[in-house]
């Protein structure tokens, strides 16, 4: 393996520390910010936001994804997108349903008068 | 200059050399892609004929409701238990058992084996040049998975309270309930075999995908695949990101089976026939259960039939001895097609109750894969034109395709209007549209590529005779099995009908009494079933051709037994393990038949540029 | 009845069963406009195909032509099947479902009936002559041991006295529409009355309105449109479609039954 | 003729051919986890009686250990890539291992958590929340055993490679990381 080259991985594994130190304090926040109360929207928020940061330095360094080539790139972007159009549709299907029914969870016809949620 | 049968089999010889392989690595644990090629076909073709004898029992039941089935009652009945069989009639369990399963086995175990896994890993490293596939373990690996699943769906029939037999959707919470008398039960034994073939299928996808995005020899661009690859490449896509939310799927529905969850299972579900509820958690949704199935199934069935319209170009080209017309399109229409394919799933979902703009996003995707479609059946059309057409039996089958493919895609667009599915939802409208896709559409394409490619990988021709015999009957037997069915589904026949339909049969008219299906309808059952069993008939021919020919049939003269211009034909016969003798360089595209001041009628695409 | 050529195509050419619901006139329509256009696509391209076999087999043109079709007669018809189901999409199919499938009428004008589909039957709810849907609750259904699936709160429920559960026979009046509202109890069945041209798949946990105005009197066939289990092919029910004095007449019959079978327990 | 760009990267792509099979193999776990995630945002969603904060009975502190404890093994993994790729096969050895025993940490974390879970009388079938729950950690804990099997064998038996083919062998090492 040629100098330059073994050069380059020394440079790496000061990112890959500093990329672990990021990963730990992420995770120290989001425990503490658990113990704060920012509202039941706000936690879900800050939490998911913290998560997707995370994934993204793992994906991206440690698996080496800022450095991968165009290809792959290719299939993760439609990879992406058909997740995102599964998880979208499925919801949207789920919430536009004919006027005046129920939704999921519900006990059958409990009341004279039809309603979005029964009680 | 094609290299002669001798030179090739000098080739062989030399090849032979340097590996020589017992019985059990050359045959039963191989990494060639070839002979993994061959098991999944013959696997595969196996459970094609195992999924037609179901259907064949099923039809005795739907055209004759419980008289005891000629010759195999009480043989069924010892096999499969009392209750499944009584005094030779099947019960309505049995029936759904082999409903469930006939659709199962016809999609998972039978065309994704053949026209996926079969054909392209025999073809596709040979149409691009490469030695292997990428991951040969990977490759045997994903057989072996296959084929694991296939004994886990087979031995379900076996176990007590029989196979699953809650539809090949097997939607919840039915899937759950149907037999909680038994556990493990079908169902249990259904989602095992189903995991079993996702692996099977993934691995299988990663390992053509990146087969064809390395692999490709010297010069093989991408706008100078066959079109085969093309289709294959897509199909790979469809299984890798269509087929995990299933799994996903099939494990949350385990978990509802065996531990008890509620995944699917809403709040306030009661005993099946009763009004007690059952002792479960409740909070589920099992319109989730087909959002995730169907979100696999619609690409499925382009699984089902690309591979197939990639057999039918290669042999129109070679069989018209021009180029296909508008490659480029279809290229784009596949890739297209591929696309759509993962957004419009809820089709099949029209009437669980959609609200107005979910439906039309979902009506005006369906509307507009069918441009594609189109446009790839207009390229073979046109492609036609100015040939010189030789009806050999690859050809005849290939041909034949075109037109069934278009009655089943046409009958598709009725369905895909939520507006008219309203009414044919669930009838035998919808089994008529997917069969003719399916069975004259794909399993004819699977018969072309047979006859087409058994040269190359036994170096001897099947019967031509023969073959036709078995194309005519076939094609009429298809049509008299299915076209009556659109009528019966019109006329309001519900499918999955244990009687064949007959306790909602009434009078078409109030005036003569309660208004149900017509009698004439119960005729027709008649009809299709006895033209069901003409067409296993009409199989005996081909079967026997199949196994007779790798024997008996006429040797084929040279390596290139069509004169056809891809990379397979340019290998020796049968190809060796690496496939290639000597390194290759494709100069030009794949369809370069009949070209203008060129000797002879096709220009193979390893064949160097002459100035 | 029949207008001639409109009932023959329908009817005989393309064996669409029995109409007798308002809406079904435009469901039978689009089914005519689409198979049209499936038609003439199959006729065309079927001719042009047996001719082209037929021209261009080897015998009688033993060379073929490398270029083949040129121009773009094939971008023409592309685009005007794709035009045709724009159309067909815009024009009929999304206005027709916004306004018959997911708009239902008002309760006031309609018969409102609850459907509820259980291993293997078709059960309904009706208010009874008061109009007011009684309570329904679950527990008295499960006590009820099968017999009153709904579980209709007689004993606490003033409304629900004179409400009338019927099972496998449904009856309505004639020319006014049938608000139905769907749900399943264990699996998912399926409402479908075929002559009505409804079908809605009855889901457990959701209650889905559905609804259709019928025109004919007479008596329809309920089919189960959705593998339900091993007599899903039996499940089959009943709508007599009546006069609105015989429907009055019948309902009254039917809540004083119904009265009589539950009194004891009112007055406890 | 034998397989091409199994150690070399193709020139045209510019990469080799297991770095696409495990990219791939990546794509259809996205999927497959997206699938699973949609459910449970669907559940979630569509409940009228999820279990918030204290009822969900989840050990804040054990799962905090637990992360840490994956993130730790994270960097051992690809540092033990990197010892690869620097030519010091002793140091692969000792991070491998330490990665590999990370996981077993995880697993016995793991089962503290399960256990607690079932003896305060939460079962898969008490509520949709455990449900998904124990599926999804449950699959989480396959997927790690997975890896320990496969980065077992790249610590001993795998390892002779090291010596035959040392680029493939780095290769092989970041594919199991990749997983
Ligand atoms: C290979 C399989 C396959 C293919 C290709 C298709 C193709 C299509 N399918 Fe089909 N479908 C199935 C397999 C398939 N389907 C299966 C298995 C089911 C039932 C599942 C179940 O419930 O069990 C089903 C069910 C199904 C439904 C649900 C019906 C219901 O349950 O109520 C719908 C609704 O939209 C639909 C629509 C379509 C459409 C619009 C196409 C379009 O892509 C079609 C486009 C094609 C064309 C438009 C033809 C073009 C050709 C020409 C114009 C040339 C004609 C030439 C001559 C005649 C010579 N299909
Ligand atoms: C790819 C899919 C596929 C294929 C090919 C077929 C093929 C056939 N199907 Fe099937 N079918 C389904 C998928 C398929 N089906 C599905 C998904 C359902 C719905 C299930 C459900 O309700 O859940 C269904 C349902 C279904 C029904 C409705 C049942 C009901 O609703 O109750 C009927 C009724 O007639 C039927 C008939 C047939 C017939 C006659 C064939 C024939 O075309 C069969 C033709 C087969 C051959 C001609 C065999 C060729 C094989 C050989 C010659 C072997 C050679 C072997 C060697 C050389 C080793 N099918
Ligand atoms: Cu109820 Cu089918
Ligand atoms: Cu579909």
């Amino acid at each position: 393996m040629d100098d330059k080259h073994a050069h380059d991985i020394k440079k790496h594994l000061k990112v890959y520390i500093g990329v672990f130190v990021a990963l730990l304090v992420g995770t120290i926040i989001t425990v503490a910010v658990s113990r704060v109360n920012l509202g039941h929207a706000g936690n879900i928020s800050l939490a998911l936001i913290i998560a997707v940061l995370k994934a993204a330095l793992v994906a991206g360094f440690f698996m080496h994804l800022v450095s991968e080539k165009k290809p792959i790139y290719t299939i993760l972007v439609f990879t992406a997108f058909f997740f995102v159009g599964l998880m979208a549709l499925t919801i949207w299907a789920m919430n536009d349903s004919p006027e005046q029914t129920t939704t999921t969870g519900q006990a059958p016809p409990a009341h004279a008068a039809p309603a979005h949620h029964v009680p | 200059m094609q290299p002669t049968t001798e030179e090739t089999q000098q080739h062989a010889a030399h090849g032979a050399h340097h590996e020589e392989l017992g019985f059990w690595r050359k045959y039963i644990f191989s990494t060639d892609h070839k002979v993994i090629g061959i098991q999944y076909g013959l696997t595969g073709l196996l459970f094609l004929f195992f999924g037609f004898c179901l259907m064949m029992l099923m039809r005795w039941q739907i055209a004759y409701p419980g008289k005891p089935m000629p010759v195999v009652g009480e043989f069924l009945q010892k096999l499969l238990g009392d209750e499944m069989v009584n005094k030779g009639v099947m019960l309505p369990d049995l029936y759904n058992a082999f409903g469930a399963m006939h659709g199962t086995i016809m999609v998972f175990l039978a065309i994704v084996p053949v026209a996926f896994a079969a054909f392209g890993n025999f073809v596709v490293p040979l149409q691009i040049g490469a030695p292997d596939m990428a991951f040969p373990r990977v490759n045997m690996a994903s057989y072996q998975a296959y084929f694991l699943g296939g004994v886990v769906m087979f031995f379900s029939f076996f176990i007590p309270g029989g196979a699953a037999k809650s539809g090949w959707t097997s939607y919840s919470p039915l899937a759950t309930l149907a037999d909680m008398g038994h556990h493990p039960n079908g169902q249990t034994f259904w989602i095992l075999g189903m995991v079993l073939l996702i692996t099977s299928s993934l691995l299988g996808a990663v390992n053509f995908i990146a087969t064809i995005i390395q692999l490709r020899a010297k010069g093989m661009t991408w706008m100078r695949l066959p079109f085969f690859v093309w289709a294959q490449f897509v199909t790979a896509f469809l299984l890798l990101l269509a087929f995990p939310p299933l799994e996903a799927a099939a494990i949350l529905q385990l978990m509802d089976n065996v531990a008890g969850t509620s995944f699917f299972l809403p709040t306030g579900l009661a005993a099946p026939g009763t009004t007690t509820p059952l002792p479960i958690s409740g909070g589920g949704s099992p319109l989730l259960w087909q959002h995730l199935f169907w979100f696999l199934g619609h690409p499925e069935v382009y699984v089902l039939i690309l591979p197939a319209m990639g057999i039918v170009c290669e042999i129109i080209a070679n069989n018209t001895r021009k180029p296909i017309w508008g490659y480029k399109s279809l290229v784009y229409s596949v890739l297209c097609i591929g696309f759509l394919s993962f957004i419009v799933w809820a089709h099949h979902m029209y009437l669980t109750g959609m609200g107005t703009k979910i439906a039309t996003f979902f009506q005006t995707t369906t509307m507009i894969i069918s441009i594609p479609s189109v446009i790839i059946l207009t390229c073979f059309f046109i492609s036609l034109w100015g040939g010189s057409i030789r009806f050999t039996v690859p050809m005849l089958f290939a041909l034949a395709f075109l037109p069934m493919f278009g009655i089943g895609g046409l009958t598709g667009l009725p369905l895909g209007f939520n507006f008219t599915d309203l009414h044919l939802h669930d009838t035998y409208y919808v089994i008529a549209h997917f069969h003719y896709v399916v069975a004259p559409g794909t399993i004819f394409g699977l018969f072309a590529g047979i006859y087409y490619w058994y040269p190359k990988a036994t170096g001897r021709l099947m019967n031509e005779f023969w073959g036709k015999v078995h194309f005519w009957t076939s094609l009429i037997f298809m049509n008299l099995i299915f076209q009556p069915m659109f009528a019966q589904g019109m006329a309001g026949l519900g499918r999955r009908m244990y009687d064949g339909g007959v306790t909602y049969a009434g009078a078409d008219d109030p005036a003569a009494g309660l208004v149900g299906v017509p009698q004439w309808v119960f005729g027709m059952n008649r009809h299709i079933s006895w033209a069901a069993w003409c067409l296993g008939l009409a199989q005996i021919p081909f079967i026997i051709n199949f196994f007779l020919s790798m024997k008996k049939g006429k040797k084929v003269t040279s390596d290139n037994p069509w004169g056809a211009t891809t990379l397979e034909w340019q290998t020796p016969t049968p190809p060796p393990h690496g496939n290639f003798d000597k390194p290759i360089e494709v100069h030009r595209g794949p369809y370069e038949y009949s070209v203008p001041g060129h000797d002879g009628d096709f220009t193979p695409q390893t064949e160097p540029d002459k100035r | 009845m029949t207008n001639t050529f409109d009932y023959w195509f329908k009817h005989k050419l393309l064996d669409l069963p029995y109409l007798a619901s308002e809406h079904g006139k435009h469901v039978d329509d689009l089914i005519v406009y689409v198979h049209a256009l499936m038609a003439v696509l199959f006729v065309g391209w079927f001719a042009y195909f047996l001719y082209a076999i037929f021209r261009f087999r080897k015998s009688k043109h033993p060379k073929a032509d490398y270029v083949g079709v040129k121009g773009h007669v094939s971008n023409w018809i592309e685009g005007g099947v794709a035009v045709v189901e724009a159309i067909l999409l815009i024009g009929f199919a999304v206005p027709l479902w916004a306004k018959v499938v997911t708009k239902p009428p008002s309760e006031k004008e309609s018969t409102v009936i609850h459907v509820l589909a259980k291993q293997f039957n078709w059960n309904a709810h009706y208010a009874g002559p008061d109009g007011i849907m009684g309570r329904q609750d679950q527990a008295l259904a499960a006590a009820s041991g099968g017999s009153d699936p709904f579980g209709v709160d007689r004993a606490n429920d003033p409304n629900a006295r004179d409400d009338v559960v019927v099972m496998d026979n449904f009856v309505v009046p004639v020319n006014k529409p049938v608000l139905a509202y769907v749900t399943g109890l264990d699996v998912i069945h399926s409402f479908a009355i075929r002559s009505m041209r409804v079908c809605q798949d009855a889901v457990p946990g959701l209650r889905i309105p559905t609804w259709f105005t019928p025109t004919q009197e007479g008596e329809y066939k309920i089919t189960c449109a959705q593998l339900c289990g091993n007599s899903h092919y039996s499940m089959s029910g009943m709508l007599k479609v009546v006069s609105q004095a015989e429907f009055d007449k019948w309902l009254a019959a039917e809540s004083e039954k119904a009265r009589k079978s539950t009194a004891p327990k009112s007055y406890e | 003729m034998d397989i091409p760009y199994v150690v070399q990267p193709r020139e045209d792509t510019g990469l080799f051919n297991a770095k696409v099979g495990i990219w791939l193999f990546l794509a259809s776990e996205v999927m497959l986890f997206g699938a699973l995630f949609s459910s449970y945002i669907l559940l979630r969603v569509g409940s009228m009686n999820w279990l918030y904060g204290e009822a969900k009975d989840l050990n804040v502190w054990l799962g905090t250990a637990n992360t840490a404890v994956l993130i730790t093994s994270s960097i051992t993994m690809v540092m033990a890539w990197a010892s690869l790729k620097l030519n010091e096969f002793g140091k692969f050895k000792a991070y491998m291992g330490a990665t590999i025993l990370l996981g077993l940490v995880f697993m016995v974390i793991k089962a503290f958590e399960y256990n607690a879970k079932f003896h305060h009388g939460h079962f898969p079938a008490s509520h949709t929340f455990y449900a998904i729950y124990f599926t999804l950690t449950g699959l989480h804990a396959l997927h790690v055993l997975g890896g320990m099997v496969v980065n077992s064998f790249y610590w001993g038996p795998g390892s002779k490679m090291w010596k035959t083919d040392p680029v493939r062998f780095t290769n092989r090492v970041e594919i199991g990381g990749l997983f």
